[in-house]
């Protein structure tokens, strides 16, 4: 079977073709969701891209958490389905309460993009199945508010849930304890801030962005095979 | 009608130029046409001293689908594969404010690419300001390059290259030029008015106070102490609303629901009405009362001149006007009718109380005053020529290589693109760091290689040659990449045009880009002029920004600057003259000199190499190429190895060695290949009448010169801090 | 009745604040030493229409709750009038 | 002595506020209607040793001037204690 993406795309959003590019080259079948509806067709993931939702005034994700589509990429999530927040969206995330903490402006002041090396520490979820733990990606990052905070008793929380799922191996802004990318207790939607939407060909630099995308498309298409 | 008798002159017209606009109307001007007046006829507008020259240039070629005069130029790379491309400045603004200065340029070359319906794809920034270790340049570094890279960084657009320089004369007069890269997606869009009656429609931003005035008053007088004053003038980018228009403007182009489209830049409102009237033969009546404000109180003069961003004007059939509506809201954009094409060829302006202008759209937009002035070469020109040039031997040979690759003009401008983003798009196939950059267009194999290049040191010191050297730099650029260049933009900045020795300075650079682009095979699409860089009567270097587009049938055969595998060979092409030193970077960082006449270029030669290295990549022969520019032959080579976080083994037989190594020798390319391939890249240099020279090979952690060497990361602590250093050290 | 109304918006004590730090490294080498604890936030202005000053407060107080502030990283303040 | 500054910095009135105008264009969705003018700012505190209330507030002023505010856009406003 194909599995159904669905990219929300906010006022402001910019990486929405990227990840249609980067999902359909995986095989998935790719819809754009504009924010402003009140319903979710029928898809399996559902992909917050990258960008400056409302500009990102006010602060990063505060205003797009609002928006109308919001509430049913909730409930996509409590009924289960999975969400994956990448940069921006992951902002939009944590804004919204759907993942813990929050992002803060980067320790160096500086928008930052360049290629930095992430592990994989725990790959027993539906975005990191395709990797090996302890893994090395190289994925590239691009933001101005990337560095991560929670207060500690909820960073001790996910640390012994194992909801950590992504470390930088050279810290880039500040995050708490070197966080790129964190899941829920549910273990279905998942945030990070480096793009692996832009690490899905050799030709760009790297493919290592596959391992995370394609993991997340093969647990669509496994739980298929077991439901059918 | 006219209150106090100088009015025009606050404006920035002369006498002449009212009195002209008096015989034109017949009658004395109004206040609102007169402010609409002074901004068509400014120096930014107009191109009133430049455009004599500017017929100069070649402009043709079976590919150029659009050349000068419309938003953009536009060449087709590859059947059927047409792409947008086209230079700004906006240098005033950001000596005034250099954060909302430099973003708002990035925002106004973003709409001329959208105003022919193509999607802008990629941003060039090439920046001068003056010397790295003065405070205020460290200001202005960090402002406009936050500037750029939040505006561009919002609307999704990578900035993939662009050019650091500091000179003493960009002190006062910092240079920000933007270039922008654009795919055609669906249909060109023209600026032009056609059919009586049809719907004008304002989409974007509301208007306000900002930018009163920028075109006269910043753009086109010259600076001094009192222009502090001037602030109001500072316009405000807003690149969330950038970001709406740009997907808003491309599905109208693609809905076909347009007669004509045009951006809101320069001269605000004034200039899409009288330019699209005029194009069309048509005319416009425009209702002021119908134009979204910001503030309710504002002076229809005001609301005629206002340059807020993110604006643009179409013409619809009035049957469509919903449909656009509909488009505009859905993208969340403020849209409105505010008038009507008529056929009276005038531009008229009315609101509740009557007809506040009514001028031929002719005279505003075509009809504006040409000047021949007065050119004189500069009296100092042949002193300086005639001077040494500051080819000296160093004291110490590698100390002196260090020196060179720590300078802020050759050091890693990481700390720069860093900022940017340069990625989205999934096409920068290579980015910032190499000689050009190399964008792979969505869904397609051809890439757009791109690069800006402006040596204003060899243009100061020989204004034609300086810009012959420009024009073959660029596209030695684009062709060390593997592509072909096919075409340029230009930027060209200069100091008070009313003076005869900058006028000299400027004929002379137009015609040297002439005779570059005519051998080289490569027309000029457009570009821009931004006179009056002055700042207390001091003039800036004569600095033509050249952006040169080269097609690549595919991406996968892009050639990098990197090396790649120890153990490839490595090959001098091209002919070095020890005696090329006047303007070069070693004689300005290590001798203090900038004197003397800049390297001297044969065309011939210079377009051979390009076959050479297009050739090359074509058939994948080399693991690396990179042209040889500022700093030479020592300084390609360390690019090339830090690039590929490898080393060299390289000796050379010549007797004065630093001439050999930091000779500024142009048409010349450092390649690198396997071993066994050698043979063969010999053929193909013979096969161009290139000359080629191995001089050693590729090696790990050593950059070895033969008689000196030093360490990988030695050399690379010093490329990589050379940059970041200088800055928090003038901050501090 | 329309009341105008101040929000402030700080990072909670104890997160650091990278902004606040760079101006107090910057501010002894221009020349101002002794200056400590910067901490950098931002100021909201607007007109909000209320019954009352307290009916303005309750209005604003709600929206610093949901949008204007981060509860997890920012506290607030609001003034009214 | 040392004495708390608070320095607000506001865009002056006339130069355009993106920010503070897609807020106020948001706020009816989220269901707060009737805010107007709303305009965004920073606010920066600050610990600076000074001999008295006026010297701290010419200090900072000077800092304002310098540093903390950019004069050509923005305006501030200093209070002490
Ligand atoms: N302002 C900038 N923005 C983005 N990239 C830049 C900027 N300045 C320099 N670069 C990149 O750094 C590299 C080196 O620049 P430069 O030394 O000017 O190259 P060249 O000698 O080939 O003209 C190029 O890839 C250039 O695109
Ligand atoms: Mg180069």
């Amino acid at each position: 079977m194909t599995a159904r993406v669905g990219v929300i795309v906010f006022p402001g959003s910019n990486c929405e073709l990227d990840a249609r590019v980067a999902f359909s080259a995986l095989g998935a079948e790719v819809e754009m969701i504009w924010h402003a509806g009140t319903s979710l067709p029928e898809v399996d993931l559902v992909v917050l891209p990258g960008g400056f939702a409302h500009g990102d005034y006010l602060r990063t994700g505060a205003l797009a958490r609002f928006s109308p589509v919001m509430d049913r990429v909730r409930d996509h999530a409590l009924r289960g389905g999975l969400v994956l927040g990448i940069c921006n969206g992951f902002q939009i995330l944590c804004e919204a309460g759907m993942l813990p903490g929050a992002l803060r402006k980067n320790n160096g002041l500086k928008f930052l993009c360049r290629w930095v090396d992430l592990r994989v520490d725990n790959n027993d979820t539906a975005f990191t199945s395709r990797a090996e733990q302890g893994q090395v990606l190289r994925i590239p990052i691009n933001h101005f508010e990337g560095n991560w905070y929670a207060e500690p008793a909820v960073v001790d929380r996910l640390r012994e849930n194992n909801q950590i799922v992504l470390r930088y191996v050279d810290n880039p802004n500040g995050s708490v304890d070197d966080v790129a990318g964190i899941c829920n207790e549910s273990r279905n939607v998942f945030g990070l801030m480096p793009h692996p939407e832009r690490a899905c060909e050799q030709l760009l630099g790297s493919d290592d962005g596959i391992v995370l995308l394609g993991s997340l498309l093969d647990h669509v298409t496994d739980r298929a095979g077991v439901a059918g | 009608m006219i209150s106090p008798a100088t009015l025009h002159r606050d404006l920035g017209l002369t006498d002449d130029e009212l009195d002209a606009i008096k015989t034109r109307l017949g009658r004395d001007p109004s206040y609102t046409e007169l402010a609409m007046f002074s901004v068509m006829w400014s120096e930014h507008c107009s191109y009133k001293s430049s455009r004599i020259h500017l017929r100069g240039l070649p402009s043709e070629a079976p590919y150029i689908l659009v050349g000068p005069g419309e938003g953009a130029g536009i060449v087709e790379l590859a059947p059927g594969v047409s792409v947008a491309w086209k230079i700004e400045s906006h240098n005033h603004p950001s000596f005034v404010e250099p954060f909302n200065g430099a973003a708002t340029g990035v925002g106004g070359i973003v709409r001329d690419i959208l105003s022919m319906g193509a999607r802008p794809i990629a941003l060039m920034d090439p920046l001068r300001f003056g010397p790295l270790d003065d405070p205020r340049t460290a200001y202005l570094v960090e402002g406009v390059v936050h500037g750029i890279s939040n505006y561009g960084n919002s609307i999704g657009v990578p900035t993939v290259g662009g050019e650091v320089v500091f000179e003493d004369c960009y002190a006062e007069n910092p240079l920000v030029n933007v270039a922008c890269l654009g795919l055609v997606e669906n249909r060109l869009m023209h600026g032009r008015a056609e059919g009586e009656g049809n719907a004008v429609i304002l989409i974007g931003s509301s208007t306000g106070r900002d930018g009163i005035g920028g075109a006269s008053v910043l753009a086109s007088a010259e600076f001094d102490d009192a222009s502090s004053e001037k602030r109001p003038s500072v316009q405000v980018g807003d690149p969330f609303t950038e970001r709406l228009l740009i997907e808003a403007c491309l599905e109208l182009a693609r809905s076909g629901l347009l007669v004509g489209f045009q951006d809101l830049g320069a001269g605000g409102i004034s200039c899409p009405t009288s330019e699209m009237a005029a194009k069309a033969g048509t005319g416009m009546q425009l209702d002021i009362s119908k134009v979204h404000l910001r503030e309710a109180d504002m002076e229809p003069f005001e609301i005629m001149i206002s340059e807020s961003q993110e604006r643009m004007l179409a013409v619809v059939d009035p049957a469509n006007v919903e449909a656009v509506l509909a488009i505009c809201r859905k993208w969340e954009l403020q849209a409105n009718v505010v008038g009507e094409v008529t056929k009276t060829g005038r531009v008229e302006v009315i609101h509740e109380n009557g007809v506040l202008a009514d001028v031929p759209a002719d005279a505003l937009a075509e009809e504006g005053p040409v000047y021949n002035r007065g050119l004189e070469r500069p009296a100092w020109l042949d002193e300086l020529q005639g001077a040494p040039m500051g080819a000296e031997p160093p004291s110490d040979l590698e100390a002196a290589f260090l020196q060179l690759l720590g300078s802020p003009a050759i050091g890693s401008k990481r700390w720069v693109w860093e900022q940017y983003d340069h990625m989205i798009f999934l096409g920068t196939v290579q980015g910032p760091g190499g000689d050009a950059a190399v964008i792979r267009l969505p869904g397609q194999d051809t890439a757009a290689v791109i690069s800006v290049d402006g040596p204003g040191r060899y243009c100061y010191l020989d204004p034609y040659e300086g810009a012959r050297l420009a024009v073959a730099e660029a596209a030695r650029n684009v062709a060390a990449a593997g592509g072909r260049p096919l075409a340029i933009t230009n930027c060209l900045n200069f100091g008070n045009p009313e003076k005869p020795d900058v006028m000299w300075q400027f004929a002379e650079v137009v015609r040297g880009i002439g005779d570059a682009c005519r051998a080289l095979g490569t027309p000029v699409t457009g570009g821009n002029v931004s006179f009056y860089n002055e700042t207390n009567g001091r003039a800036i270097y004569p600095t033509p920004v050249i952006g040169m587009l080269g097609s690549l049938p595919d991406a996968r055969r892009s050639v990098g600057l990197a090396f790649r595998s120890p153990g490839d060979v490595i090959a001098i092409v091209g002919d070095t003259d020890p005696a090329d030193f006047g303007g070069s970077e070693y004689a300005k960082t290590v001798n203090g000199v900038v004197a003397g006449r800049p390297p001297r270029l044969d065309l011939s030669a210079e377009s051979a190499l390009h076959r050479f290295l297009i050739e090359g990549a074509a058939r994948t022969s080399f693991s690396s190429a990179h042209d040889c520019a500022g700093g030479g032959i020592a300084i390609g080579l360390a690019e090339s190895a830090l690039a590929g976080g490898l080393g060299f083994q390289v000796a050379f037989e010549q007797d004065e060695r630093h001439r050999f190594l930091f000779s500024e020798s142009p048409s010349r390319a450092i390649v690198s290949f396997p071993a066994q391939g050698v043979e063969a890249v010999r053929k193909l240099a013979d096969d161009y009448g290139v000359p080629l020279e191995i001089a050693g090979s590729v090696a790990p952690d050593r950059l070895d010169f033969g008689t000196f060497g030093v360490g990988f990361d030695v050399a690379q602590d010093v490329f990589e801090g050379a940059f970041r250093r200088a800055l928090a050290a003038s901050m501090s | 009745m329309s009341y105008l109304a101040q929000v402030d918006v700080m990072l909670k004590p104890g997160i650091s604040d990278p902004q606040g730090q760079t101006i107090e490294r910057a501010l002894p080498v221009l020349g101002y030493p002794g200056v400590r604890e910067v901490r950098v936030g931002k100021r909201i202005q607007l007109q909000v229409d209320a019954d009352s000053v307290d009916d303005a407060r309750t209005k604003v107080e709600e929206m610093c709750e949901r949008l204007l502030a981060n509860p997890v990283i920012e506290s607030y303040e609001v003034s009214i009038g």
